[in-house]
């Protein structure tokens, strides 16, 4: 089997679908010739012509606009925003027009389109290469949220979104794209074709990891932790330096959420953790707690706790102060387990 | 902070020359002879076309006779359609705006002395190419021969409307009549119609699109991103500014129609750019006719603005008279479009007065049975809406678990009013 | 003392603010000349002037883009989204400007920016005027939410929010601009002037309720409610009706909260239901429900309960099944107190 | 779908002239003369403008003589400022990319080839106008005379870096220098220097505002929205566009440049616009000089595009050789501003070579003496950043509960940290 890290994988993934429908149509700023500040799009407009993959104009709002017009064509277009921290001027035609296609016109114009956007921290990248808005996404009636955590799953999650019929925001975890991430910031990366574990290896064609269904990466009977994206290996730090025995999750879809393996799993730990980069107010994680306190109330022994990057701008040279590392997760686990 | 030396600053607010209490004077208005303007072929670079966001294409002088290069020279027949379109359109409007104010609905937007700026651009185009429509463009369907009941459906949000009573009124979608789902939030569709044109382009296909949003609305972002892709692609799109000088309250000139037109902005992207009477029904078909056959034969996009003007209020929420002058809409010098057309059939002996006020009278009649006839599946608020359950259908192709759970309870909480009472 | 809806006393806040400092400028579509669709302006530019009280473009990006420049200048625009369902055009000069430019500039660049826009649903406005989007800017790091639910918070709030340093996010629910709404669809508004309470009652000149601030609008012994905006009223109808001990707390400031008010009541119910009409995934529910449960987790008796609208795009016709109404809070009152 | 008897539709898709592997080519770019181009009335109507987006202002001949009306006659001292100033631009560059490349800091962006964009508006403007910039304009922090090991200081994130290491290298804010924070956000600056310049206006203030973006960043909505604001308020703003053909890898093609000048964007709007030689350093000069006296005066707006090239990668994180021709930057047919300077004052007998690398070796010293100041504070990662508890102020005015919360546990998290030796 090959091994390939998560650009590989994600290129792997778009050269499939490229392939196999003409229908597929990649489009965003410097994903053509270039292929990508990341290189997510490397070769693909060679392999499939200028008019299926192609640079834009750098209107984030015209991007996705010109993606809605397409689907209404009938095209399946996957636009990249470069950094999510730049599809702000696209929310409106996200969430107004994007999200609520199918809906208003009953059915008419159903809006399969998958939006790719590396998202995180951990690159010292600053204010404006680091947010995790996924939090923003997933309040959104309409809209699917998917984010993967390793080389496997983008592939077979991001060639489920691209054929699933409504709109689905992708999110990369740029700080886990050449390898996984031990939260540790200076340990230094192991690339993914040396860890030794399945999900680097994938296979060139097709196969597909179906949307809304959860992976238990490691089972245990003390604590379920709550994770996606790179935050899946640093909470397996965490689990693994407390001593505690984890049961992590790896979420992989955000909405639709897969809460039948939440639920089996809190009603067998009794204790949550949840685990997340964004900020912690109205993230995500508000949303999980709240679902596991309403699901799992009476079998919790401890009140369900957020570790979560903090309240402000992703700063520059504090990054690693903000960054919810394995000492923010182990404090929470060990509060957990007093209870 | 301020210096002596130096003369102030100071901040220019537009205003229009009138408001309410003034008589209404377009005196300021430059209203070029028709028939003057040269026409160029539609493969014309737009670098030599760039006198034309200035001028303004008029096909109908003002004794309705048609001059010029201009004339589009279509068939009565096709003369009497877009006749009927238009006053199909006029009374539609007059019906569904008395419905509103009878209750029957919560709002309602007319389209009165802009009727030409949608049904002669449905007209000139192919009836499978794509529109994107803003809200005032009632006229394409009409135009389409799409029915009227199904658009009285959708307005009373009944039973029978196929948006499942979803949508404001007006906001209607038809596929079948490559007719796009019109938006709430103004302009969206200009870059969605873009989109749509760069696709029928990478296909290989034949068809184009057009869009249309007023020019208030080309101020914001997704006006200038349409620009941006249909430039670029050289898309096969017409983009069609309605400039009917008003944004609600806010005159053009909080546009920025004080210091240029509005077809200029196509000078500021490379592409043509035509302005056009938009109350002169000929001068529209032609203008869009030459748009189409350019985005057709691959020489890319043209942006028109429609010079016209918003006879009535915004919308049924609306009353003009606390910001404008009154009767302004009878005064504008460019007259109405389905009198002029009228005028210059009855002038080539192709219509008469009689025939005129037998078919205003028939399409009333039209308008009145479709409206008995979606009356009778609902009015909105009294019951025949669309089974509770409907709210969560087409938001996702497969309905998640929480929306299943949602519903379920609606439809507990449902059985909860009805033994109650309650609401 | 005089009477006023919430419309003639936010009027009256903008006048007064208008009136105290020469830096406070109004800026948005329609608001000018024409005085706002709701009249929120009525008279102002004609009082203070053309250059203090302005129409715009349509362009809510450069509204918004506009204000920051003002406000980098020294003045404290109050610029107006006509209705929040067209806020998201603007979101990125939100988001990452305005909420981030003290920080980013470290105090150099304070943004004293009201963002005041009707908001909420219960008029048949249907997709594009009803909705609710406050969980969008709860999670943003630098912003201030605030929304009232009468006539003397609504003067009160915004006096203080035009006086804040910070960007502050006004959500004014239309609902009940003209009188309070108990929820009932077919129960006739009664206007403000008619009601029977202090809230109704606005003095003419400057006063201010600070933000950050709950209010215990009616105390109980069973059940903590805690709501905003229109839905302070439901939220009193429902307790009304079923007969429970319910202690009704209006948030008034969502960011920054006002735990130490919630976490007293909710000790001493030991019962939470959250209600906001937004719809449920990710709303502030969410962070609600993951607060209290966080604080009071050996108080709770059980499972805090959200009331919301439905994960749909608010819908035309079906208004009244989307709506939390008192039905939908009796329940949750019910299903808490069971437990 | 297809119909037969129509030509396909076809999708363009821009493509620059060269690729890797080519050789550069630029024979298609225009080069006026210089000296030819009239100089209108700085307040002349933007209507009696409408070829100057189409022309390219130069002053400077092959011969880097100043000729013509565009001339601005700098005393030789002013033009040894100039001169420094764009020296001193390169030398900082050159070290701070030597820097990033040793892991001293995460990120840098030179303006090699393009100093003369931001110098020379920095000389024409008044100190305390107050300037928008992107990311390429520190050129003008420099102009103003802002201390180096500041700049550096803000580059390394260290201990004395004023915004306290929040902002990635080369985000400056300077409010002493009217140098407003910049965004790593692509032209959020062009609406926000629009309403500056309206609140100048409305307070009668002498002061306006400057804006720079690039070519790329033109497309975004925010630019639109800028240019709606100024012209429809009259703003006293400058525009600046940047066309330094390129946007990361995508050629100016993308942005509309394959159809008509950045300049002519002004056309649209109805406000006055300008293209400038960028390489030459006094016609930007003289540009930005006349688009201030008609901002000053009450005549309102100009868009200035500065036709220039971006002579190296993006960022530190680019690799031009990866999509453009190599060497692309020294073929460029305007020229070097620094070299066109230095000839044009040898000739004009008032500099020489020996000054001039005397000069270059000065100011290379103060850029070395400034960074060993600044490294001094701390390097990025290494330690001597803020205290921690910074990272929870000036995100509001004050503290709310759950930033202090927050701080105090990162304060714990961070004892912990220093216990168990850990991250
Ligand atoms: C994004 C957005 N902002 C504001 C509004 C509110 N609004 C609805 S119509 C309108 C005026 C539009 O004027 P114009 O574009 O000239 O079109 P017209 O009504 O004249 O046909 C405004 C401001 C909206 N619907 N969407
Ligand atoms: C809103 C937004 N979208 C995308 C980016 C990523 N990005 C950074 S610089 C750049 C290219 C800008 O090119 P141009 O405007 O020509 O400026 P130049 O770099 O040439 O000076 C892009 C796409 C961004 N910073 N912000
Ligand atoms: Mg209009
Ligand atoms: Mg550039």
């Amino acid at each position: 089997m090959p091994r390939m890290n998560m650009i590989e994988a994600i290129n792997s993934a778009l050269n499939v679908a490229l392939a196999q429908s003409p229908d597929v149509t990649i489009l965003g700023e410097d994903v053509g010739y270039f292929g990508g500040v990341f290189r997510a799009t490397a070769g693909l407009q060679k392999r499939h012509g200028k008019t299926r993959v192609f640079d834009t104009p750098i209107t984030e709002c015209g991007i996705i606009g010109v993606a809605v017009g397409m689907a209404a064509y009938g095209l399946r277009p996957v636009p990249e925003i470069q950094f999510a921290d730049y599809i702000y001027p696209a929310l409106d035609q996200l969430v107004s027009e994007a999200a609520r296609l199918r809906y208003r016109s009953a059915g008419e114009f159903p809006m399969p389109i998958t939006v790719r956007s590396p998202f995180g921290g951990g690159i010292f990248g600053g204010q404006t290469h680091s947010q995790s808005p996924e939090g923003v996404f997933t309040h959104v009636a309409g809209l699917k949220t998917v984010i993967p955590s390793n080389p496997y799953d983008a592939k077979g999650l991001l060639l489920a979104a691209i054929a699933d019929n409504d709109p689905v925001i992708f999110f990369e975890p740029k700080r886990i794209y050449n390898g996984p991430f031990d939260g540790h910031y200076d340990t230094p990366t192991v690339p993914w074709a040396k860890v030794d574990d399945a999900t680097a290896e994938v296979p060139e064609g097709h196969y597909t990891v179906p949307l809304g269904k959860a992976r238990v990466v490691r089972e245990g009977g003390d604590v379920t932790l709550l994770a996606y994206g790179t935050m899946v290996h640093v909470a397996g730090t965490a689990v693994a330096e407390s001593g505690v025995d984890g049961e992590i999750i790896d979420l992989r879809t955000l909405i639709p959420l897969d809460i039948e393996t939440i639920k089996a799993s809190v009603k067998k730990t009794g204790r949550c953790v949840i685990v997340h980069e964004a900020t912690r107010t109205g993230g995500f994680g508000a949303e999980l707690s709240a679902l596991v306190q309403e699901r799992c109330f009476y079998h919790l022994e401890a009140p369900v706790q957020r570790v979560t990057g903090f309240d402000t701008p992703y700063p520059h040279s504090l990054e690693w102060a903000y960054f919810p590392g394995p000492v923010r997760i182990k404090r929470a686990l060990d509060a957990v387990m007093k209870d | 902070m301020i210096k002596k030396n130096l003369q102030p600053l100071a901040l220019h607010v537009p205003e229009p020359k009138q408001r309410p209490g003034d008589a209404p004077d377009f005196s300021d208005v430059v209203v070029p002879p028709a028939g003057k303007l040269a026409r160029p072929d539609s493969a014309t670079p737009a670098a030599d076309l760039k006198e034309y966001p200035y001028a303004l294409i008029r096909v109908l002088d003002d004794n309705a006779h048609a001059v010029g290069p201009w004339d589009p020279r279509l068939a009565p027949d096709t003369m009497r359609k877009l006749l009927k379109d238009m006053m199909l359109t006029r009374a539609f409007d007059d019906r569904m705006f008395r419905a509103q104010r009878q209750g029957k609905t919560s709002f309602y937007m007319k389209s009165l002395g802009e009727e030409a700026t949608s049904c002669a651009p449905a007209l000139a185009l192919a009836d499978d190419d794509m529109v994107f429509p803003s809200y005032r463009q009632q006229g394409i369907l009409i135009s389409r021969g799409w029915p009227i009941p199904d658009m009285m459906n959708q307005i009373f949000s009944n039973k029978a409307d196929r948006l499942k009573g979803r949508q404001l009124p007006i906001m209607y979608s038809a596929r079948a009549a490559s007719f796009f789902s019109i938006s709430g939030n103004l302009a969206t569709q200009m870059p969605q119609a873009v989109g749509w044109a760069m696709a029928s382009a990478a296909k290989g296909d034949t068809r184009i699109a057009a869009a249309w949003c007023g020019e208030g609305s080309t101020a914001e972002g997704d006006f200038h991103s349409a620009c941006m892709f249909a430039t670029v692609y050289r898309a096969p799109v017409i983009l069609n500014i309605i400039n009917n000088q008003w944004a609600i309250s806010s005159f053009a000139g909080f546009a920025g129609g004080e210091e240029t037109t509005f077809a200029a902005r196509a000078l500021g992207y490379g592409v043509a750019g035509l302005r056009v009477d938009g109350n002169d029904p000929l001068a529209v078909y032609a203008a869009t006719a030459w748009a189409a056959e350019r985005a057709r034969t691959n020489h890319g996009p043209t942006i028109i603005e429609h010079f016209t003007y918003r006879s009535e209020g915004h919308s049924t929420s609306d009353d003009p008279g606390a910001y404008r002058a009154a009767q302004a809409g009878s005064a504008w010098p460019l007259g109405d479009p389905v009198e002029r057309l009228k005028v210059h059939l009855i002038g080539l002996g192709e219509w008469n007065e009689a025939r005129h006020s037998a078919l205003a009278d028939e399409l009333m009649e039209t308008v009145k049975a479709a409206q008995k006839q979606a009356e009778a599946n609902g009015i909105l608020g009294h019951g025949l809406h669309q089974p509770l359950e409907t709210m969560f259908e087409d938001i996702f192709e497969d309905e998640p678990w929480h929306l299943r759970e949602q519903a379920a309870q609606l439809l507990e909480e449902d059985a909860v009013r009805r033994v109650e009472g309650q609401h």
